[in-house]
C-alpha cells in the first residue's frame, strides 16, 4: 500500500520553567499514522492533546524529540537543511483566516511571493493567470480579490483564500488545523465541500485536524482520536465514530451536541479536574474519569490493540480475538 | 493622506506640528545668520531686544535671536543624533532578540535592562568629564544614543515575540518568504508606529539630557545649542543684573519643544493605538 | 516552592549581575577613554596653584593610581577596585582634602533621602489617587482639566520646571528661600524652628520633584483605570449588581495598581537623577549639591563614589519595590 | 401555560458612532419583540454579527453609551408586576440584577477580578444584594450553594488562574444562580469549550434550571447546543428575530429558507450525504440591504423581498416567522 505521508513513533517533549524549575510535558507521545494519497485523514481530540504539536512538528516549525516522519518516501531526517516550508509537497492552511495573513498587507502579496519564490511564473501576467486558475478552484476570482486587506473578506471567504494561497504550489498533502473552528456553522459546510472535492478532483492528501467530530464523519475516510498526546483509537470513521470502542473516543462521541432535539443527553459526565494532572498520570491517562478502570490501567500504559481494524489503546480488549499490533 | 486629515481633528497635533515648523524654520534660518556663533563681542552687549536686535544681545556680545537659531539647530542635531542612532541600535536588538529568543535574548535583555535600572544620568556625568576635551555635536549625539535604547528595544522585542507566534508568520514561511524579508515586511510595520512615537520622545529626552550636561559644564560650551545658552546666560547671573530676555530665549524655546514634541507623541500613538483611539472617539 | 525558584530567585541573581555590570562600567570608563585622569587631575592641582604638602600630593596619587588603577593588568586592578569597594573605601575628597569620600556622601545623603522618600511617597499615593478617581470619572469637567495640566506639564525636564519654580516663588514673588536646605550656619537640631526651617527650605524642590512625578502617575493611572474599567471582569461585576465603591476599590483600583508598582521601581532610577538635578537648582545640600561641586572642581573620586553609591543605593530600591510586587499579585505568589 | 417573565415590544438598540466626523449606526437590534415566559430555556441563534449578543445586553438592562435604545421597552415582571426597564433608576436596576435577573458572561477567562480569591468575588456578590450577614456567613452561603450544585468547595480559596476554563465558566453560571433569580441570561456559555467540558457546562445550567423553575435566555451559535436543551428557539438574522417557535418544530418543519439553510447545513452523524453552506456572507449591520435583508442570499427571493420588510406572523400556536414566503395573503395585501 502506497503512503503519501507516514509518522511513525512521534514523540515531542516540552520542557517549561526557567533553569531552576523544569517541567517536561509529553505533549505527542509515540504517536504513529499514516495518510494515504487523495485521503482525507482526521486527527481529533480536545485542546491540549497534542494535534496541533503534531502538525507542527510535520510542517517543521517544531523538531520531534523522537521519531520518524516520511513523505513520499523520503525521511525527513535526511532531506536536512531544507525545510518542510521550501518544499512543494506540502502546504498548510490555520484556524483563524485573519490570523493567517498580516493585517497591514494585501493579501495578494503572499500570492505573488509564493509564485515568486517557487519559480511558478515568469512575469506578472503568467503570475496573474497561475493565481487566477487557483483561485478558481476554491471559487474566487483574481479580480474580486486582488489589493484587498484581510478586513476587506468575510470569514468564509478568507479561508477559502488561504485554502487557494496552499495550493498555487500543487501540493499532494495539506495540513489543515481547526480549519472550520472560526468559521460560522452555516458556513462551514462550504469549506468542508472544498476539502472533499480537491481530494476527488486533485487527489489531494489532507490531514483534516479538528475537534468537530461531525464533520470529520462527514469528510473524511480515516480518523485518530488523540487523547493528553497518546492515539487511544484509529480506524475508518464509520467504526470509530459509529461505535467507538475506546472509552475516552465512546465520551467524547457522546458529547457532541446533535442539531436534533429527540437526541438529548440523558447520561451525567464527570470532568477532570486539571488537565496537568491527566498529562502527568502514569499508565492510562484516561484512568482518572473511566467507567470501566481497572487496576492495570493506573499502572501501565496500554499498548495498541487491533479489534475488527481498529486500532484501540485499552486493556478492555486484551483477550479480545485481537492480536497487539507488533 | 487620510491619515493626516485624522489627526488634524486633534487640537494637539495641529498645535504641536504647528510650534515644531516654526522651530525648525529657525534653524534653518541660521545658515542666514550675519554673525558668526563662535565669535564675541560682533555686537554690542547687554542691550535691550530692540528693531536690530530683536531679542536683545547677550554679555557675550552675540545677537540672541540668531543666537538662538544656531542653538536650536545644534540641539536638533544632537537629538536627531541620539534618537535616530538609538532606535537603529533598539530596532536591531530588539528584533533579534525578539527572533532568536533563547540565551541570546536573554544577554541582550539583560543588557538592556541594567540600562533601565543603573542611574545612566550619574554614569554619562562621569563618562561627559572624561571626554570633555572632545566632545562635539557628534559625540554627544553618539553618546546619549548609546544610554537610550533600552526601553524600546524591549518594547519592540514585545511586539516581534508576539507577532512571531502569529498565523501569518506561518504562512508567510509556508509562502518561501525568508527570514530577513520576513521580519522586515511582516514585523516591521506593526513597530513602525511605536518606533515613529518613541522616536519623538527620544528626541525630547535627548534635548532636555543635553541641557542638563550643559548646565553642568560637562560639553563644549563654544558651541551654541539651547544648554549651553542657559549656561552661559546662568554664568552671567543674567536673572539676578535682570536681563530677563537672555535667561528666557532658552528657557521658553524649550518649554516650546518639549510640549509640542509630546504632544505629537501624545497625538500620534493615541491615534495608532486602537483602544485610546476608541475612547476618544467614544465607540466600543 | 514555585515562587521562590521562579519569581526571587531569578529577581536576587538579576539584582547581583546589575550591581556587577554597573560597576564594571565604572570601573572601565577610565580606562577606555583617552584621558588619563590621575595625570589630569594632578595638572589641574598645579594650575590652580594648590598649596599642598608633598606628602600629601604622594597619598592623593597613591589613591588615585589605585581607584583608577595603573598598576599591574586590567585584572589586578579590577580584583582591587573591587576589594576597596567591598571594604567601603572610596578613598579621599580632592577638594576637601583630607576629608573622606565616605563622610562626605554620608553627609549628604539624609538630605537626599529625606528629600526623595517624602516626595516619592506623597506623589505616588496622590497620583494614584487622583489619577484613578480621573480615570473612572473620566467624562467629568475636573477630570478634563486636570488631563490638560498633566499635558502640559508632563514633558518639562526636571532642570527646566524647577528653574522655572524658583524664578517665580523666589525672586518674582519671594515666598520661599532662594537656596540651601538650612539657614546658613545653623546647626542640625531636633527642635521645632530647625525641623520648621527645613521643611521651608525643601518646600519648593519637594514641589517640583512631586508636580513633575505626580503628572506622570497621575496619567498613566488615569489610562489605566479607564482600560481597566472596560475590562470583561469589571463589566461582569456591574452586571452582578455589585455595589460601586466595591468596584472601584477592589476591582479597578487594585488591579491598576499593580502596573504602577512595576512603574514605581521602573521609574526609580529616573526619580533619582531628577531630584539630583532638582537640589542643583535650589542649592539644596544632599547629593545632587555635592556632586556639582565634585563636576565643577573635577574632584574623581567624589563623583565615582556617588555614582557607586547611587547604583547599590537604586538597585537596591527597585529589588525592594519588586519584592512587594508578589504581595500584590497573586498570580506571581501561585504558579 | 407559564406567564410571561420579561417582555419587548418593538425592541430597537443602536450603536452610534462617531468615527473622525463621520457618524455610523449599526443597528444591532432591529424591532423585536419577545415574549419569554417563566419556567423556559429561551434560545436565541444566529451567525456572528447578527446582533444576538447587544440583544442580551439590552434584556439585561444594560445600555450604555455608544449602544443606544432608540425605540421600544423592555419589560421585566417583577413580582408579576410589569416594570418598564428604561424608568429604572441606576440604584433600583443594580438591586434587580443577580437578585431578578443573573448574567453568565462569554468568556469567564476574563469575567473574573484575577487578584482576589472565588470566596472574595462571591462575598462581594452577595454582600451587595444580602444585608445584614457577616463575612463568615456569607462565604458559609457560598460554600453551601457550591457543594449543591456538585461543586468541589475549595475551589473557593482558588484564584481564578488557577482553575481550568471549564472550572471557571462553572463558577461563573454557580455564581448566576446564587440568589435563586427568575431570570438567567448566558452569553455564549459554551463557546470554546472542549465538547466534553460543554456538556458540563450545559449539564450544570440545566440542574439550576430543574432545580429553580426559572427562566434562562441561551444565546448560542451552536445549533447543537440549542436542540439539546432550549424548549423554544428564536432565530435572528440582521439585528431581527426571523423565526421563533419550540425546538421540535424549528428543527422538525424550519419555515423560514435561513433557519432552513442553518438546520440542513449541519452534518449528522451515520449521513454522509452532500450538505451545503448557506450561500454568501452575512450582511453589515451598518449598510443592510433593503426589504427582507435575507433576499441577497435567498433562492426563493421574490420582487416584494427586496423592497418591504416581512412582519413576523404566527403561523399557529407558537410558531412565528417573518418572511412573504409563508402566512399566504396576509403577505400580498401588505
Amino acid at each position: 500500500m502506497e503512503k503519501l505521508l507516514e509518522v511513525k513513533n512521534l514523540t515531542k517533549v516540552f520542557t517549561m520553567g526557567s533553569i531552576l524549575s523544569r517541567v517536561r510535558l509529553t505533549a505527542a507521545d509515540d504517536v504513529s499514522f499514516y495518510i494515504k494519497p487523495g485521503e482525507i485523514f482526521t486527527l481529533a481530540g480536545e485542546s491540549g492533546c497534542g494535534k496541533t504539536t503534531t502538525a507542527k512538528i510535520i510542517l517543521g516549525f517544531e523538531e520531534p524529540t523522537s521519531g520518524t516522519i516520511i513523505h513520499e518516501g523520503k525521511d525527513r531526517a535526511e532531506t536536512k537543511g531544507k525545510k518542510v516550508w521550501q518544499e512543494e509537497g506540502i502546504q498548510a492552511i490555520f484556524q483563524d483566516p485573519f490570523g493567517t495573513f498580516n493585517p497591514l498587507r494585501v493579501v495578494d502579496r503572499y500570492f505573488f511571493e509564493t509564485v515568486q519564490n517557487f519559480k511558478l511564473a515568469a512575469t506578472k501576467r503568467e503570475a496573474i493567470d497561475v493565481i487566477d486558475e487557483t483561485l478558481r478552484l476554491v471559487g474566487l476570482s483574481y479580480e474580486e480579490f486582488a489589493g484587498k486587506y484581510p478586513s476587506e473578506f468575510s470569514g468564509g471567504q478568507l479561508q477559502r483564500v488561504s485554502i487557494a494561497r496552499a495550493l498555487l504550489t500543487k501540493p499532494n498533502l495539506l495540513i489543515a488545523d481547526e480549519p472550520v473552528s472560526m468559521v460560522d456553522a452555516s458556513l462551514r459546510m462550504s469549506i468542508v465541500n472544498l476539502f472533499k472535492r480537491l481530494k476527488e478532483e486533485g487527489n489531494l492528501g489532507v490531514l483534516y485536524i479538528t475537534h468537530d467530530l461531525a464533520t470529520a464523519y462527514y469528510v473524511s475516510e480515516r480518523i485518530a482520536i488523540m487523547f493528553r498526546g497518546n492515539i487511544v483509537e484509529i480506524g475508518p470513521v464509520e467504526k470509530v465514530l459509529m461505535e467507538p470502542k475506546h472509552p475516552y473516543s465512546q465520551l467524547l462521541r457522546e458529547s457532541i451536541p446533535e442539531a436534533d432535539p429527540t437526541k438529548r443527553w440523558s447520561k451525567r459526565i464527570v470532568l477532570a479536574e486539571t488537565e496537568e494532572e491527566e498529562y502527568m498520570r502514569v499508565g492510562c491517562k484516561f484512568a482518572g474519569r473511566c467507567p470501566h478502570v481497572m487496576n492495570i490501567c493506573k499502572e501501565q500504559a496500554p499498548k495498541d490493540i487491533d479489534v475488527d481494524g481498529v486500532l484501540v489503546k485499552c486493556y478492555l480488549y486484551n483477550g479480545t480475538s485481537a492480536t497487539p499490533r507488533q | 493622506m487620510r491619515i493626516l486629515k485624522d489627526l488634524f481633528r486633534d487640537y494637539r497635533f495641529f498645535v504641536s506640528l504647528s510650534v515644531l515648523v516654526i522651530i525648525v524654520v529657525m534653524a534653518i534660518l541660521s545658515n542666514f545668520s550675519p554673525y558668526d556663533p563662535t565669535l564675541w563681542n560682533v555686537v554690542p552687549r547687554d542691550t535691550k531686544p530692540s528693531a536690530e536686535h530683536w531679542l536683545g544681545t547677550d554679555s557675550n556680545g552675540q545677537d540672541i535671536f540668531w543666537q538662538a537659531t544656531f542653538a536650536v539647530r545644534n540641539s536638533l542635531i544632537i537629538s536627531l543624533i541620539a534618537s535616530l542612532v538609538s532606535r537603529a541600535i533598539a530596532i536591531m536588538v530588539g528584533m533579534i532578540a525578539g527572533y532568536k529568543g533563547g540565551t541570546t535574548d536573554r544577554v541582550l535583555m539583560f543588557a538592556g535592562d541594567s540600562l533601565l535600572v543603573i542611574p545612566i544620568f550619574l554614569i554619562m556625568v562621569m563618562l561627559a568629564m572624561m571626554v570633555r576635551e572632545f566632545m562635539n555635536l557628534v559625540v554627544l549625539g553618539l553618546m546619549l544614543s548609546f544610554f537610550g535604547w533600552a526601553w524600546d528595544a524591549r518594547l519592540i522585542r514585545s511586539i516581534i515575540l508576539s507577532l512571531r507566534e502569529r498565523d501569518f508568520t506561518k504562512t508567510a514561511l509556508l509562502s518561501g518568504t525568508g527570514t530577513v524579508k520576513l521580519v522586515l515586511k511582516e514585523y516591521i510595520p506593526f513597530a513602525t508606529p511605536l518606533i515613529f512615537s518613541t522616536l519623538i520622545n527620544n528626541i525630547a529626552w535627548a534635548i532636555g539630557l543635553e541641557m542638563t550636561l550643559a548646565i553642568l559644564g560637562l560639553v563644549n560650551l563654544n558651541i551654541p545649542t539651547l544648554g549651553t545658552m542657559l549656561n552661559w546666560a546662568l554664568f552671567y547671573q543674567s536673572i539676578l543684573l535682570g536681563r530677563w530676555w537672555w535667561i528666557l530665549t532658552p528657557v521658553v524655546l524649550s518649554l516650546c519643544l518639549f510640549v509640542a514634541l509630546y504632544w505629537m507623541s501624545v497625538s500620534i500613538s493615541e491615534y495608532l493605538d486602537p483602544r485610546t483611539r476608541i475612547q476618544r472617539v467614544g465607540a466600543q | 516552592m514555585t515562587f521562590v525558584k521562579r519569581y526571587l530567585i531569578p529577581r536576587l541573581v538579576q539584582y547581583v549581575l546589575v550591581i556587577w555590570l554597573g560597576i564594571t562600567f565604572v570601573f572601565l570608563i577610565p580606562r577606555v577613554t583617552p584621558n588619563d585622569p590621575v595625570m589630569r587631575m594632578i595638572d589641574q592641582m598645579q594650575a590652580r596653584g594648590s598649596t599642598l604638602e608633598p606628602g600629601t600630593m604622594d597619598e592623593i596619587i597613591r589613591d588615585l593610581t589605585e581607584m583608577y588603577g595603573l598598576e599591574g593588568s586590567w585584572l589586578d586592578q579590577y580584583w582591587a577596585f573591587w576589594g576597596r569597594l567591598l571594604r567601603g573605601d572610596f578613598g579621599v575628597s580632592f577638594f576637601q582634602f583630607p576629608t573622606r569620600v565616605n563622610k562626605l556622601i554620608f553627609t549628604a545623603m539624609p538630605w537626599t533621602l529625606g528629600l526623595l522618600l517624602t516626595t516619592t511617597a506623597i506623589t505616588w499615593t496622590l497620583g494614584n489617587i487622583i489619577g484613578g478617581l480621573a480615570g473612572y470619572y473620566s467624562r467629568k469637567g475636573w477630570s478634563r482639566v486636570l488631563d490638560a495640566v498633566a499635558m502640559i506639564v508632563r514633558p518639562l525636564p526636571y532642570y527646566i520646571f524647577a528653574f522655572m519654580l524658583l524664578l517665580i516663588f523666589a525672586y518674582v514673588v519671594r515666598w520661599f528661600p532662594i537656596t540651601g536646605g538650612a539657614p546658613l550656619g545653623a546647626i542640625p537640631t531636633f527642635t521645632w524652628p530647625f525641623i520648621k526651617s527645613v521643611i521651608w527650605h525643601s518646600t519648593l524642590p519637594a514641589v517640583s520633584l512631586m508636580v513633575l512625578g505626580g503628572a506622570v502617575t497621575f496619567q498613566t493611572m488615569k489610562l489605566l483605570v479607564q482600560n481597566i474599567n472596560a475590562e470583561n471582569f469589571v463589566q461582569y461585576a456591574k452586571l452582578g449588581g455589585v455595589k460601586e465603591g466595591r468596584i472601584v476599590g477592589k476591582y479597578i483600583i487594585r488591579n491598576a495598581l499593580l502596573p504602577q508598582i512595576t512603574g514605581l521601581a521602573l521609574g526609580l532610577g529616573q526619580i533619582f537623577s531628577g531630584a539630583l538635578i532638582t537640589e542643583i537648582v535650589y542649592g539644596y545640600p544632599g547629593l545632587g549639591m555635592l556632586l556639582y561641586r565634585a563636576i565643577v572642581n573635577g574632584d574623581y573620586n567624589l563623583i565615582m563614589g556617588i555614582v557607586i553609591f547611587s547604583i547599590f543605593g537604586i538597585t537596591t530600591a527597585i529589588l525592594l519595590v519588586d519584592l512587594t510586587y508578589p504581595l500584590f499579585d497573586p498570580r506571581v505568589r501561585y504558579t | 401555560m407559564n406567564e410571561t417573565i420579561l417582555r419587548t415590544e418593538g425592541l430597537k438598540t443602536f450603536y452610534i458612532l462617531d468615527v473622525f466626523g463621520t457618524q455610523k449606526i449599526v443597528k444591532a437590534v432591529n424591532d423585536v419583540n419577545l415574549n419569554i415566559r417563566t419556567n423556559e430555556v429561551y434560545g436565541i441563534a444566529g451567525e456572528s454579527g447578527c446582533g444576538k449578543t447587544t440583544l442580551l445586553k439590552a434584556l439585561a438592562a444594560a445600555i450604555e453609551p455608544p449602544l443606544r435604545l432608540v425605540d421600544g421597552y423592555i419589560f421585566y415582571y417583577v413580582d408579576g408586576k410589569a416594570v418598564d426597564v428604561a424608568t429604572l433608576s441606576p440604584e433600583a436596576k443594580r438591586k434587580l440584577r443577580l437578585d431578578y435577573i443573573a448574567y453568565v458572561p462569554q468568556g469567564s477567562m476574563s469575567a473574573l477580578n484575577p487578584v482576589i480569591k472565588l470566596k472574595e468575588t462571591y462575598q462581594d456578590f452577595i454582600s451587595s444584594h444580602v444585608s445584614g450577614k457577616t463575612k463568615e456567613e456569607t462565604i458559609q452561603l457560598a460554600e453551601q450553594h457550591i457543594t449543591e450544585l456538585g461543586l468541589p468547595p475549595k475551589i473557593l480559596d482558588s484564584y481564578p488562574h488557577q482553575l481550568s476554563g471549564g472550572m471557571r465558566q462553572r463558577v461563573t453560571i454557580a455564581l448566576a444562580a446564587l440568589l435563586k433569580p427568575s431570570i438567567i441570561i448566558a452569553d455564549e456559555p459554551t463557546t470554546a469549550l472542549d465538547v466534553v467540558v460543554q456538556r458540563g457546562v450545559v449539564q450544570l445550567l440545566m440542574d439550576i434550571q430543574k432545580r429553580l423553575k426559572n427562566t434562562i435566555i441561551l444565546v448560542t451559535h451552536d445549533m447543537g447546543v440549542q436542540a439539546n436543551i432550549a424548549d423554544r428557539v428564536g432565530i435572528m438574522y440582521a439585528g431581527k428575530i426571523v423565526e421563533e417557535s419550540t425546538t421540535e418544530k424549528i428543527y422538525g418543519v424550519p419555515q423560514h429558507p435561513y433557519t432552513k439553510f442553518l438546520i440542513d447545513s449541519l452534518p449528522q452523524f451515520g449521513d454522509k450525504s452532500t450538505r451545503q453552506s448557506v450561500p454568501g456572507s452575512p450582511p453589515s449591520l451598518i449598510d443592510l440591504p433593503s426589504g427582507c435583508a435575507f433576499h441577497p442570499r435567498c433562492p426563493h427571493a421574490m420582487g416584494i423581498c427586496t423592497e418591504q420588510t416581512p412582519d413576523l406572523i404566527t403561523l399557529d400556536t407558537d410558531h412565528k416567522v417573518a418572511c412573504w414566503l409563508v402566512g399566504g395573503e396576509h403577505g400580498k395585501t401588505a
